[in-house]
């Protein structure tokens, strides 16, 4: 256990360096920093923004933001993706809605969102509206894998339904769920800056790497970037961290 | 009250499996139940339990029972210990002390008290035989439908749950119906021991095993008798 | 894909291509009767315009040089410059575009505006720096005396004044004039334009977008170069005078300007061509603002000389 | 089955009406048609825009670059999923790139990816940063949740490694594969417009629904949105389509 | 050649299971192992086949050969029919004609041929079985480690698939470790029949049947002596 967690430290290391390097090169070739800054301009850049006094509440205000749509997108995710994987009329109801809010672009709903609510908020509806459907279609699919078998045995041992929901439906679909939180939760901090960036509040990332992006401060605009990727570094994290907790089993 | 199966058919995607099948049986009953593989044993199960339903025919006595049915595969949850897997059935319907001390006691029956806290990965084959096993006692129910219930379990072992079956079942009659493929399992248990046809399974014949449990022995000639008119059966043609 | 050769009179016949480059909207205007005529700018040369929808596409068309020539917002081109990417102011065109409409609010002056909630587009860019210094300008702190609120684009603040879910907006032409022809409730309160002559005492409002040149290009073709800033004066000339018929031109060549309101916006646009030498103050003054309200805007520094063509 | 296809019809038919009943509701409450245009405004708009002569090239258009992009995201998320599947050090080493991949604002890189990409292929692109990451995370966790039984009974009787990955791994993550896949269509049609708005390719619905919208043609916005729905519709019954063909045995 | 388990070790989490176990058997023979479940069986099977490591003591012998593993479990591939379940142990090794042949051959011999084309979860339990037998037999293999082959099969099956079993085995000897809890199965079948403590398990003792399989029937007195001290050997204490 010791020594491969540092294996895998070490490959991480390894695998950052090597990206760190390609960037490297990749911005001497361009030879334009307001297109691609280098590595060490954008680490000066974020030491800037680290330590500038505004740097806490904006990461917050963002981080803040991709939980609440993280959250409520797994609770929707998963009640709906429940009843639906529980009843097909269900299914079958949800199922327009659920395309519809899979695949409409969220330019053409942007408005009435601005509308609805407020520009705090937008963001994190917007995010809501990736987020849910895939978390919603993993669940789905879990059930449809479910054992049928644990099933009847559980049935005809007349067990409670909501305990049918909770201790074998729930665990069963873990491995999707798990999967499909990962997945959304990686991809929350991409769609939630891209929705700051589409309401602008006060305090957000999106709204700070749209300032920046529009000066050509793009050092900036890549700092924030880096931002952007450590904290979904450290969630991903701990998205693991929970994955092994609940996973005591196998 | 008796049991009914009236003339059940089932088949599936046009295999035929099984073919009016006629059973009549009295309540608080062990009943065995010996056929070869794939004859349609299991489906019977199926059937009574109501799992999967018959094409035609009727069944008759088992509405409205608590049914133990212990599947030929053990299905526990992988997520749960030895002890959660059967606290799983009992909650909501006994209460928290009563459920643990069911618990010890059936753990202990197969003899897995050390292992209450294993996963079912952490058991061997026969140990999650007895999981199941304890579970199918530990359910409170009328009716017990057991699908080779010892299988993989080693002699001694076989013999001390057999005894303290019996023993379960003479202090609290309940109904059985108990499929198994060893003979002489049939014969020690049995009231009644019904001998199925190959595929499509019917009622290939059925024999009484009226002698009492406690002289069921090795050397009882009646015993013998029984045990020879069971292989007759096994081997005859229809 | 610029053929030309170093000396071009060894090689007359080389065709030399001018990309021009605008954002749909009011700094496209201008330039409408070039578009739609496309004037010759000499024997050989071929002009193509692109009117850019996304200004991503602008900003990478400019950023690897593939840009001839374009029309940019003034502080866009400083900081460029600021930058090193090769582009200089080679003349203004658009002096301000900015207003604050009402819709419903009892707003005459400036003053009136404390306590209240504006909407305004793109927090952090130019517009948005001037309103804010203009505001702080009046004794207002925008910050706390007022309730800002930024949308992404002016289309969708414009949706939402013509809705009628916002009663202060800080908008650009054209989609001031949009909003008053659907909104009969609103109206223009403000003009940024007329409070920045005010407050520095310039003769010319703030020299919000210009016209910016490749160096190199300027460098090998000065000659395409002053035979374009001279159509495109007549040209801005041209549909000041003649706002019905550039807002005919306007809607067939579709540069991202409804039709309807084509007519009534070019008045409040403020177009004027303005070659670069004389312009210099008026764009100095404005960088300056710009420069200390909010550096970032123009590249950290006061551009030096040589932006200017 | 017959009966209950007609059920689900009915269901879905129903849902559908709920929907459009509500948005009349809601545009009717609104009452601001460049806000919120009525169905019966966005039927006239469609029936507009379906019969005129280019609609079908930009709609091709974008399906072919959703497409595109779809099946790039999956080869790579398959292939990339596999190889991390198999190999520890494997994972490592591209958990970084996936991360970077996965929550990098398509804002910060958007003027490189026009700078290196012609305006056709962006949108391919930014839909590729988005659609692998939810096809690798499934891939991943379908292969940490096989059944490792069968893969020591596979490696028991020396079957060739290309076997056990054609014939072991690919039917056991297949549960996995199809909900992220069919999650990864359905959301490349929001995220292919999105793109399209962003690089404003000659032909494609994000461009034209760009289009109307500084039109203030709402309405069309609005058809065009149908449009996109429409699209994500048909290939979500063309995936469910392969499933049902692919799962014959259980 | 010969194969030897030398002073093996193995524990899981603290539970100890395979202690100091030690055999030494020679090639080519059909060795049984009797012993209580939950004891080690399993676990000194995938000990030998190598999937799982021990802890201490050595195996020699097994390396570089085929290894045939029936498994506790069926181990099928659930979307493969029957017959592509065995031919996906066999593609890449054998023709495809031989192929054919082989899967029709072993078929036939577990009674599944109309099956060939059913997937598992449309087997009845003993059929499942019965598959992975046939898959068993029908890889080239030098050693054949199997894990309660029989189990799960009627009294009929069993027999023949016993004998031949046998028969297959006489003509092309193959080096077999037999698990099973049936004492008269080890009788018939086993060479040498090994029993093994409760856990941790270790062997108890070792019992020789030479007997020539055409003489073991079941008034063979010979036979029953060893049935005898196999009795003694699995009721006794250590
Ligand atoms: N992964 C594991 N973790 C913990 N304990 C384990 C694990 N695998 C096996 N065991 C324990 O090892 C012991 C022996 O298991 P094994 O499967 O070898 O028994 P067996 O002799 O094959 O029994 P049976 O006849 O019931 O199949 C059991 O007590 C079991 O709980
Ligand atoms: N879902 C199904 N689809 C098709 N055939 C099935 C299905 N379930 C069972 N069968 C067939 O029904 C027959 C009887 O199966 P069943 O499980 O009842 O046998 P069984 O008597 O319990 O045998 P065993 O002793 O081997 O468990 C078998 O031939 C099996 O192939
Ligand atoms: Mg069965
Ligand atoms: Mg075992």
């Amino acid at each position: 256990m010791e020594t491969s967690s540092i294996k895998t430290i070490l490959v991480t290391a390894a695998s950052i360096l090597v990206m760190v390097i390609t960037w490297h090169l990749l911005a001497l070739m361009l030879g334009h920093e307001y297109i691609l800054p280098t590595p060490a301009e954008t680490a000066r850049q974020m030491i800037i923004l680290v330590s500038s006094a505004g740097f806490w509440p904006v990461v917050l205000a963002t981080i803040g933001r991709g939980l609440l749509g993280f959250i409520i997108s797994l609770g929707l995710g998963v009640i709906l993706g429940l009843v639906a994987g529980f009843s097909k009329a269900a299914y079958w109801l949800l199922q327009p809605w659920v395309t519809v809010v899979r695949s409409t672009p969220v330019m053409s709903v942007i408005i009435l969102a601005i509308i609805w609510f407020e520009s705090n908020l937008v963001p994190v509806v917007v995010t809501l509206l990736i987020l849910f459907p895939i978390i919603y279609g993993n669940v789905v699919a879990g059930i449809m894998n479910i054992n049928k078998e644990l099933l009847e045995m559980a049935r005809m041992y007349k067990v409670k339904t909501w305990r049918i929901v909770t201790e074998l439906y729930l665990p069963s679909i873990l491995p999707f769920l798990l999967a499909g939180a990962s997945t959304a939760m990686g991809i929350a901090w991409k769609v939630i800056i891209a929705a700051e960036i589409l309401s602008q509040p006060q305090l957000g990332i999106g709204t700070n790497l749209m300032i920046a992006k529009i000066d050509f401060a793009t050092a900036q605009v890549f700092a924030w970037t880096v931002v952007a990727i450590v904290i979904s570094f450290v969630f991903e994290y701990l998205i693991r961290l929970i994955e092994t907790r609940l996973n005591t089993w196998s | 009250m008796s049991f009914t199966i009236d003339h059940v058919n089932k088949s599936f995607a046009g295999l035929e499996v099984i073919k009016d099948l006629f059973m009549q049986v009295e309540e608080n009953q062990i009943i065995c139940i010996l056929g070869p593989s794939g004859a349609g044993k299991t489906t019977l199960l199926n059937i009574i339990s109501g799992v999967i339903p018959a094409d035609r025919g009727k069944i008759s006595g088992f509405a409205d029972k608590n049914i133990s049915y212990l599947f030929q595969e053990h299905r526990l949850l992988p997520w749960k210990t030895v002890e959660d897997n059967i606290d799983f059935v009992l909650k909501d319907k006994i209460s928290l002390k009563e459920r643990k001390r069911i618990i010890a006691h059936y753990l202990d029956m197969v003899d897995l008290t050390a292992f209450s806290a294993y996963y079912p990965s952490q058991l061997s084959g026969g140990m999650k035989q007895r999981v199941a096993l304890a579970r199918a006692f530990a359910y409170p129910s009328e009716i017990l439908l057991m699908d080779e219930p010892f299988k993989g379990l080693d002699y001694h072992l076989k013999r001390t749950l057999r005894e303290a079956f019996i023993k379960l079942w003479q202090a609290d009659k309940r109904s059985v119906f108990f499929v198994t493929h060893d003979i002489e399992e049939a014969l020690l248990m049995g009231q009644e021991i019904y001998v199925l046809t190959d595929r499509p399974a019917t009622v290939k014949g059925k024999v009484p095993n009226p002698i009492p449990y406690y002289e069921r022995t090795r050397n009882n000639s009646a015993l013998q008798r029984i045990e020879n008119e069971i292989h007759q059966l096994l081997s005859s043609r229809v | 894909k610029n053929q030309q050769q170093p000396e071009p009179s060894a090689a007359k016949k080389e065709t030399v291509t001018v990309d021009v480059g605008a954002l749909r909207g009011a700094t496209a205007m201008g330039m409408i009767k070039m578009i739609a005529e496309k004037p010759s700018l000499g024997q050989g040369v071929e002009a193509r315009y692109a009117i850019e929808q996304s200004p991503d596409v602008l900003s990478s068309k400019l950023l690897s040089g593939e840009m001839e020539l374009a029309s940019i917002p003034t502080n866009m081109a400083a900081n460029l410059y600021n930058k090193g990417v090769p582009y200089q102011l080679a003349a203004m065109n658009t002096w301000g575009v900015m207003y604050v409409v009402s819709n419903g609010a009892a707003v005459d002056k400036w003053a009136d505006l404390k306590g209240q909630s504006i909407r305004a587009v793109s927090r952090g860019a130019s517009s948005d720096v001037v309103f804010r210094y203009l505001l702080s300008q009046n004794g207002i702190d925008p910050d706390k005396d007022v309730n800002l609120s930024y949308s992404p684009a002016p289309v969708e603040l414009a949706q939402l004044v013509m809705a009628g879910k916002t009663s202060l907006a800080c908008l650009p032409e054209p989609w001031v004039s949009v909003v008053l022809s659907k909104n009969p409730q609103a109206k223009v309160v403000l003009d940024l334009q007329q409070e920045w002559i005010r407050i520095l005492g310039n003769d010319m409002p703030f020299a919000q977008t210009c016209l910016v040149v490749n160096r190199d290009f300027a460098a090998r073709h000065p000659e395409v170069v002053q035979t374009f800033l001279k159509e495109y004066s007549h040209s801005i000339n041209w549909v000041n005078k003649n706002p019905a018929a550039a807002a005919d031109l306007i809607k067939e060549n579709d540069i991202g300007i409804p039709a309807e309101v084509a007519q009534s916006a070019i008045p409040r646009c403020n177009l004027r061509y303005m070659s670069s030498r004389q312009a210099r103050p008026a764009v100095e003054k404005y960088l300056q603002v710009l420069m200390e309200f909010s550096p970032e805007t123009i590249g950290g520094k006061m551009p030096d000389g040589n932006f200017f063509y």
